[in-house]
């Protein structure tokens, strides 16, 4: 092989802690390598030209570059030296930057590090082969889990793209946290108004089949092709025939049922549709409710049901469904803010959450618009505003800025004075987070003309004084204590990831943090990518965000899907693994182990032999770790290739 | 060229490529400055980890060695690190047979996003193999020294 | 009639069904017998079992799959027919399994220690069991040995003397001489500082030839001439005659049995440097008990332990950093 | 012993032995049999040490001419990195094979060389190609050998035309006698070995008793067959898969037997290379693996253990003896058939061949 190094400086991020002359100096000492420099920025375009015609003018065979990790730049340089006419696969990179320069400034052993880095990438790179992908059909479907405003906008746009979609949703209704709202900030517009056509939307298009009331159960399979299974859960009340006339819950005797939709702001029935403009608007018995689930003895709706929809003994059911590619749009759930013992925990009715405040200011709430504290139905006169209940604050373990809480706690206060013109409100704060089109202006309205008193402190302790509560907190601008009697506190709960989130990730073979939330392909260049093939992320379950930026992901997760499935073909990874079937013996180890089912029986010559399912191996290399005798091999990953990256360490 | 006398030990890592060598790119992000013995050897996945990598390090010259895959469950192949617990774990109990003091092989699970973490375990494990020093190595044939050499004069 | 009479009528009876019988005759040592392969019932007759029936005759078994084969073995061979049969490697349906029950075997290199050098034990002209005791004919007239002293370590811990999974058994069941392995020899052996433990290892793999007879005794090494050892690609080993190399051989068949070690001890004896090889597989072999509670070739239900894995193991515990 | 001609006689008491060989390791490696674990193996000569004279050696005096590994060449390129394309090639030859003496090697060992000299000093290419890497060790080497009193079960020396007390290919004969050793010198190498004040001049008593000896170990192995037909009878069971199959049968396929064996002198060629420098290794091989004959095509005309067998027992008894004027390479020492884990016996397929041929 003719090897060629190129050391990059990346300005000063590696140059800055790195000799990298030296590192070229000593790369040309090394095995097959026939050029090798230096280069101030390997993957800028006169950095990527100098590369393609070194090429040429050298005969090179290989590349090395050293840079950058390769989960950044691989393929940017895998491209250049294709443009030079090497097969992809010939190249080679050492990371000096993310494990060298950036994590130490000691130049001597940053430069060695560098040098013996670049040498087990040469040591590999004498062992790489060509490889050619194989192409596979995919299917032109798409999955989308979660129908809140970020799955309801990516299912459209790739639905208006011609892409068949299905969107999987846990709720009996789509609409996600958004349909709880009652006004959107900073516009201050009506939220049902805003997102009601777009989940008509959603039912009507014909490209679009909803499960709603279920869960996704299990998904196989890779990208173009996964296998998704679909468990519709029983809602006793067969959908197909259910006109949504809602005569059942008029009827049912369980009338004091937990309304969740209301986030227990009100009472419900226990066969219920979750609110007017569910959709599906079909009804449901939630059983933990319902008389005849409890007591045996009932049976009103189905009596009652014109259609004769209702089926108590109705089972769940499994659906599978293919798919090509997948959006993840599980969005967000309050963290549990009974925690903070100092805010009652609880125990005071009239301390509530942000989302039961949205509930009680809409006039489809169970108020009706009407805002009446929970104790006693008595409009408030003085309504606290706590904001950062499990943002920002590392004693409940949730370091991070939930992001709109500053806003929606703004729009509150704004509601709070449209309601009740009399009514004060203070909204205790750590600091204003405001930046976005029309934000700041809005939090300043806020405090300006609707006269909001903003305290900037935490609070310390709520306390019950006669029919009211004692909000005792710092002013830390004044440097005071202040207690604000309060008829209502209002909780700006932060969020976290939606419950069973990581369990969702476990099944699509994506990470997530510490938190829950998913992780993106990268935090800047691919912020709905994840690092499985085919899989897109929008809104909240990748990391909090408000309503324009989830709708701007689930546009954008939609785009890459379109983008992916525009294609007949897909190009399959070529590193894979591959059976010498000389060597092989056919004991079968790799295929009771293969993670994919990829490997299969098969036989040469009267012998048992194995053979991979090259479209669907996903190249993991269990097998290879597994095969005794070394006769199934990852291309790229092969064992000559690691054990020459050892060999470059351990020999010296 | 060789690991700097008297301030480097020999270390090996190997590394899955979705979640621990991203880790190790967070730390780097981070610039979560780190000890610089350690030398990675990235895999796609710790399933891919033949135990045997392990041992070949240990027995041809490094002082230590570390392995990282994503947290059980988490595997970007789904099982890989389900697999790799058990080899690795298994294969830790040739170490004394053999005389090799059974800190110089170490395995630990580290996300992509857990650059903090990824910085911990370098220091940690560089310190562990510090306190060791430098491994005894069983003799390879004198006919293989010339292996020892980068270029003839 | 004496259970090797049985044996040698069971072998007859088997014979229609089966191309061969295996199991043990006289060898051209008087202490050790060698593989027999009955193809007729006339070569029954030379059929030998009891002390120096060393062999594991389990070894030969995967070259007949595909055609049906009978096979004579003690608790030790049963325990790695069942392995092979575990992982596939052989049918149930095409083996035939006698059994017997087995009062422990020789280890040839103990007679060596216990003679003292009063003879080579290849002088040795006539071997016989006179109960408890050994009795030796050689050029110097005959020497008495304890059998306890030479027998092999191997049947002290011997927890199945009686084969299991047998279609046939002959004989009456014996009660194993102890209730649990202890694995006392590695625990003895870690018991060294580990300079001394490399020395040993160093000094032992000095007198390696790289013959291959230890993997080639082995029973549960079926990759035979496709074996790492001295393939190129991949390429583990250098061919030099290096004590490095030379263990990493004896490293790679230990990891390679890791979970499938039956503990029968071939390839210990088959080497003919006397290097023993056996303690690193006993080690992985004690470390895959205590974490998974298996014993290959007997608990042999379910896939073997590093072919599978526990979504929670609750025996490993992680390093906590 | 008879048929060759004593060059010098000496007597050396048991009480000076040490101090002989530590004289002899003077600017030599002595090589002598040593107890290493549970094993005797012919091993450099440690002062203070005495050589193991009660168990037989496991394996054949044969590494110390023809190394189990050995460079014969290393090779590296040469630096220059101001035009890394241009680079060229040292090679380096290996250091010249020092001075040594086995001594108490057996009989049956130093008979074993004789089936080396001719291969390597260029026999099939009438003398033109000569191993100079054999050959100089085997000049720089002195043989001691070391009359056996009793036959080992497995021990065949004299049916290969060898004896217990034969001096062939040696240099000296060394026979126990009360209280010493006689050693009778037959070649001028080993007369130098003999001139030391270390030892004393030997008796014409002292002769008689070991020509005694000598006899009385003849007549302890068991009667011989003849194995004048076995060239013949091989060839003929050349296509006889049954008989090759049914003899095999027990064979593991290991490398056991050939790499202990004194005549076995197959090597294999490989190159260990770190890209920039190497070392061309000739290491033992084994006509028993199945990668000994294995082509590049994949293709393998030796694919079973019979095949192998065949080989190694037809190339003993009848492919060499065929092209050396009827020797066997074999010497009868047996520790094929000893270390064997199987007891695979070369007597035993002899004389079946010789049955079977004879049969037919």
């Amino acid at each position: 092989m003719r090897i060629g190094v190129f050391i990059c400086h990346c300005g000063s991020n590696i140059a800055g802690t790195v000799d990298c002359a030296s590192v070229a100096e000593q790369a040309a000492a090394f095995p097959d390598v026939v050029f090798s420099t230096d280069t101030l920025y390997a993957c800028s375009e006169p950095g990527q030209d100098a590369i393609i015609e070194a090429i040429k003018e050298h005969r090179l065979t290989g590349v090395v570059v050293a840079s950058c990790t390769p989960r950044m730049h691989e393929p940017t340089f895998r491209r250049a030296v294709e443009r030079a006419g090497l097969n992809r696969y010939l190249f080679e990179m050492a990371n000096i930057r993310e494990h060298v320069s950036w994590i130490g400034k000691d130049m001597q052993a940053n430069t060695n590090k560098s040098a013996e880095l670049v040498r087990m990438a040469v040591a590999k790179l004498r062992l790489n082969t060509e490889l050619k992908p194989k192409f596979f059909p995919v299917t032109k479907r798409v999955l989308v889990i979660g129908g809140g405003v970020a799955g309801i906008q990516a299912a459209l746009d790739a639905a208006d793209a011609g892409l068949e979609v299905v969107m999987v949703e846990r709720e009996p209704s789509i609409g996600g946290k958004m349909a709880k709202l009652d006004k959107t900030f900073p516009t201050v517009d009506c939220s049902s108004c805003i997102l009601g056509p777009r989940m008509v939307d959603v039912a009507q298009h014909p490209n679009i089949t909803l499960h709603a009331a279920s869960e996704v159960e299990a998904v196989s399979g890779y990208v173009g092709n996964f296998e998704v299974t679909i468990r519709k859960k029983s809602t006793c009340v067969d959908w197909s025939k259910c006109t949504g006339c809602g005569l059942c819950t008029e009827k049912c005797p369980a009338k004091k049922s937990y309304d969740r939709f209301n986030e227990g702001m009100g009472h419900t029935s226990a066969i219920v549709i979750p609110f007017p403009q569910a959709i599906p608007k079909k009804a449901g018995i939630e059983k933990e409710h319902c008389r005849l689930f409890r007591t045996g003895k009932c049976g009103v709706c189905a009596k009652i049901c014109p259609t004769g929809a209702v089926d108590y003994a109705m089972r769940d059911q499994i659906v599978s469904v293919k798919v090509g590619g997948i959006v993840a749009a599980t969005g967000y759930d309050l963290m549990d803010w009974t925690v903070y013992e100092e805010y009652g925990g609880g125990r005071y009715p009239d301390v509530i959450t942000s989302l039961q405040y949205e509930r009680l200011l809409s006039a489809s709430g169970p108020t009706g618009g009407h805002v009446k504290r929970p104790s006693d139905g008595r409009e408030p006169q003085s309504v606290v505003f706590i904001q950062c209940v499990g943002s920002r604050d590392c004693s409940v373990d949730r370091p991070y800025c939930s992001g709109f809480c500053c806003m929606y706690t703004a729009k509150q206060a704004i509601l709070t004075k449209d309601h009740l013109p009399d009514s004060q409100s203070y909204v205790f704060y750590m600091d204003i987070r405001s930046p976005g089109k029309g934000y700041d202006e809005f939090t300043r309205r806020v405090q300006e003309e609707y006269r909001a008193r903003y305290i900037r402190g935490r609070v310390s302790l709520v306390y019950p004084k006669g029919d009211k509560l004692m909000v005792r907190g710092a002013d830390t601008l004044m440097g005071t204590q202040v207690e604000v009697e309060a008829d209502l506190v209002v909780l700006a709960v932060g969020g976290e990831a939606a419950r069973g989130a990581p369990h969702l990730a476990e099944k699509l073979r994506i990470s997530y943090d510490a938190y829950g939330f998913f992780m993106e392909g990268h935090p800047k260049l691919k912020p709905v990518e994840t690092n499985t093939a085919g899989v897109f992320l929008a809104g909240s379950c990748q990391g909090l965000k408000d309503i324009p930026s989830s709708v701007a992901q689930g546009s954008a997760a939609a785009a890459k899907v379109i983008g992916l499935l525009s294609r007949d073909m897909l190009e399959s990874d070529p590193q894979i693994a591959q059976v010498n079937a000389g060597r092989c013996i056919g004991c079968g180890k790799c295929i009771s182990v293969c993670p994919f089912k990829a490997i299969q029986e098969t036989e040469a010559r009267g012998l048992p032999k194995v053979e991979v399912i090259e479209t669907v191996c996903q190249g993991c290399g269990v097998c290879n770790a597994t095969c005794p005798q070394g006769a199934i091999q990852l291309s790229h990953f092969t064992d000559n290739q690691i054990l020459a990256e050892v060999e470059a360490l351990c020999r010296f | 060229m060789s690991v700097l006398k008297g301030q480097e030990l020999r270390i090996i890592g190997f590394l899955c490529n979705w979640c621990s060598y991203g880790g190790a790119d967070t730390a780097g992000i981070g610039r979560f400055v780190q000890p610089t013995d350690l030398r990675v050897v990235r895999v796609p996945c710790s399933g891919r980890i033949n135990p045997l990598f392990i041992m070949k390090a240990l027995l041809y010259g490094a002082d230590g060695v570390l392995v990282s895959g994503c947290h059980p469950r988490d595997c970007h192949y789904a099982e890989g690190n389900f697999y790799a617990r058990r080899r690795l774990e298994v294969i830790k109990a040739l170490l004394p047979a053999l005389g090799i003091d059974p800190r110089r092989f170490e395995y630990t699970w580290v996300s992509a996003s857990e650059g903090r973490r990824w910085q911990h375990v370098v220091e940690s494990f560089t310190m562990q193999i510090h306190d060791l020093g430098p491994a005894r190595r069983l003799p390879d044939a004198p006919e293989l020294d010339v292996l020892k050499m980068v270029a003839a004069e | 009639m004496s259970i090797q009479e049985e044996l040698q009528a069971v072998i007859k009876e088997a014979l229609p069904d089966v191309s061969c019988v295996i199991g043990w005759r006289e060898g051209p040592e008087p202490l050790r017998a060698a593989p027999l392969f009955v193809r007729t019932p006339a070569d029954a007759d030379a059929f030998r079992s009891g002390y120096f029936a060393v062999n594991n005759p389990a070894v030969f078994l995967p070259e007949y799959k595909g055609g049906k084969v009978g096979v004579v073995v003690k608790g030790c061979d049963a325990r790695s027919v069942g392995q092979l049969l575990a992982e596939g490697l052989i049918r149930r349906e095409e083996v035939k399994v006698i059994g017997f029950p087995c009062n422990g075997v020789i280890d040839v290199d103990k007679v060596a220690v216990a003679l003292a050098g009063a003879c080579d034990p290849g002088e040795i002209q006539a071997a016989r069991e006179e109960g408890d005791e050994l009795v030796l004919t050689t050029p110097s007239g005959e020497i008495r040995l304890r059998k306890t002293a030479v027998t092999a370590d191997k049947c002290g811990r011997c927890l199945f003397p009686n084969a299991l999974d047998a279609d046939v058994f002959v004989g009456d069941t014996l009660e194993p001489a102890v209730s649990a392995d202890d694995y006392a020899d590695v625990a003895a052996f870690e018991a060294l500082s580990l300079e001394k433990r490399m020395d040993f290892w160093e000094q032992e793999m000095s007198r390696c030839v790289r013959c291959y007879a230890c993997r080639n005794a082995c029973p549960m090494c079926v990759c035979r001439e496709h074996c790492v050892a001295l393939s190129r690609d991949p390429r583990w080993l250098t061919q030099s005659d290096g004590v490095r190399d030379k263990m990493f051989f004896q490293i790679i068949h230990a990891s390679h049995l890791a979970g499938r070690c039956t503990g029968c001890g071939e390839c210990q004896r088959a080497c003919p440097a006397r290097i023993p090889v056996l303690l690193l597989k006993r080690a992985l072999s004690r470390r895959v008990e205590d974490l998974f509670a298996y014993r290959a070739g007997v608990d042999v239900a379910g896939p073997p332990p590093l072919l599978s894995f526990a979504l929670e193991e609750p025996k490993i515990k992680e390093r906590d950093w | 012993m008879s048929e060759q001609k004593i060059v010098s006689r000496k007597f050396i008491s048991l009480g000076y032995l040490p101090a002989w060989l530590e004289e002899l390791a003077l600017g030599r490696t002595v090589y002598v049999p040593r107890q290493e674990g549970r094993t005797v193996l012919y091993r450099p000569f440690v002062p203070g040490d005495l050589p193991e004279f009660s168990r037989r050696p496991a394996e054949s005096a044969k590494h110390v001419l023809f190394p189990r590994s050995e460079g014969l060449f290393s090779f590296c390129r040469k630096g220059d990195p101001g035009a890394p394309d241009t680079r060229g090639l040292l090679l380096s030859e290996s250091a010249e094979p020092g001075q040594a003496v086995i001594f108490g090697a057996l009989s049956c060992d130093a008979r074993g060389f004789f089936a080396f000299d001719p291969v390597y000093d260029g026999c099939g290419t009438k003398g033109i190609a000569k191993d100079v890497y054999y050959l100089k060790r085997r000049e720089n080497t002195a043989l001691i050998v070391k009359a056996c009193k009793t036959p080992l079960s497995t021990c065949f020396c004299h049916w290969t035309g060898g004896g217990p007390a034969s001096a062939q290919g040696a240099d000296a004969l060394a026979t126990d006698l009360d209280g010493g050793i006689l050693l009778q010198a037959v070649t001028k190498k080993g007369a130098a070995l003999l001139e030391s004040a270390k030892l004393s001049p030997a008796t014409d008593d002292q002769e008689a008793s070991a020509r005694a000896a000598h006899e009385a170990a003849v007549k302890a192995m068991p009667s011989s067959p003849s194995l004048d037909g076995a060239p013949e009878a091989l060839l003929g069971l050349f296509d006889n898969k049954a008989f090759w199959h049914a003899q095999s049968a027990g064979c593991l396929s290991c490398g056991a037997c050939t790499y202990l064996c004194p005549t076995c002198y197959c090597f294999n060629l490989t190159d260990e290379s770190n890209g920039i420098a190497g070392t061309r290794l000739r290491t033992w091989d084994t006509c028993m693996s199945a990668l000994f004959t294995m082509e590049a095509s994949g293709h393998n005309p030796r694919r079973d253990k019979a095949a192998r067998l065949k080989n190694r027992v037809g190339h003993k008894f009848s492919y060499y003896p065929r092209i050396h004027d009827g020797r066997f390479s074999c010497c009868g020492c047996g520790r094929c058939i000893r270390s064997c884990p199987s007891s695979v016996d070369i007597r035993q397929i002899v004389l079946n061949a010789l049955k079977e041929n004879a049969d037919v």
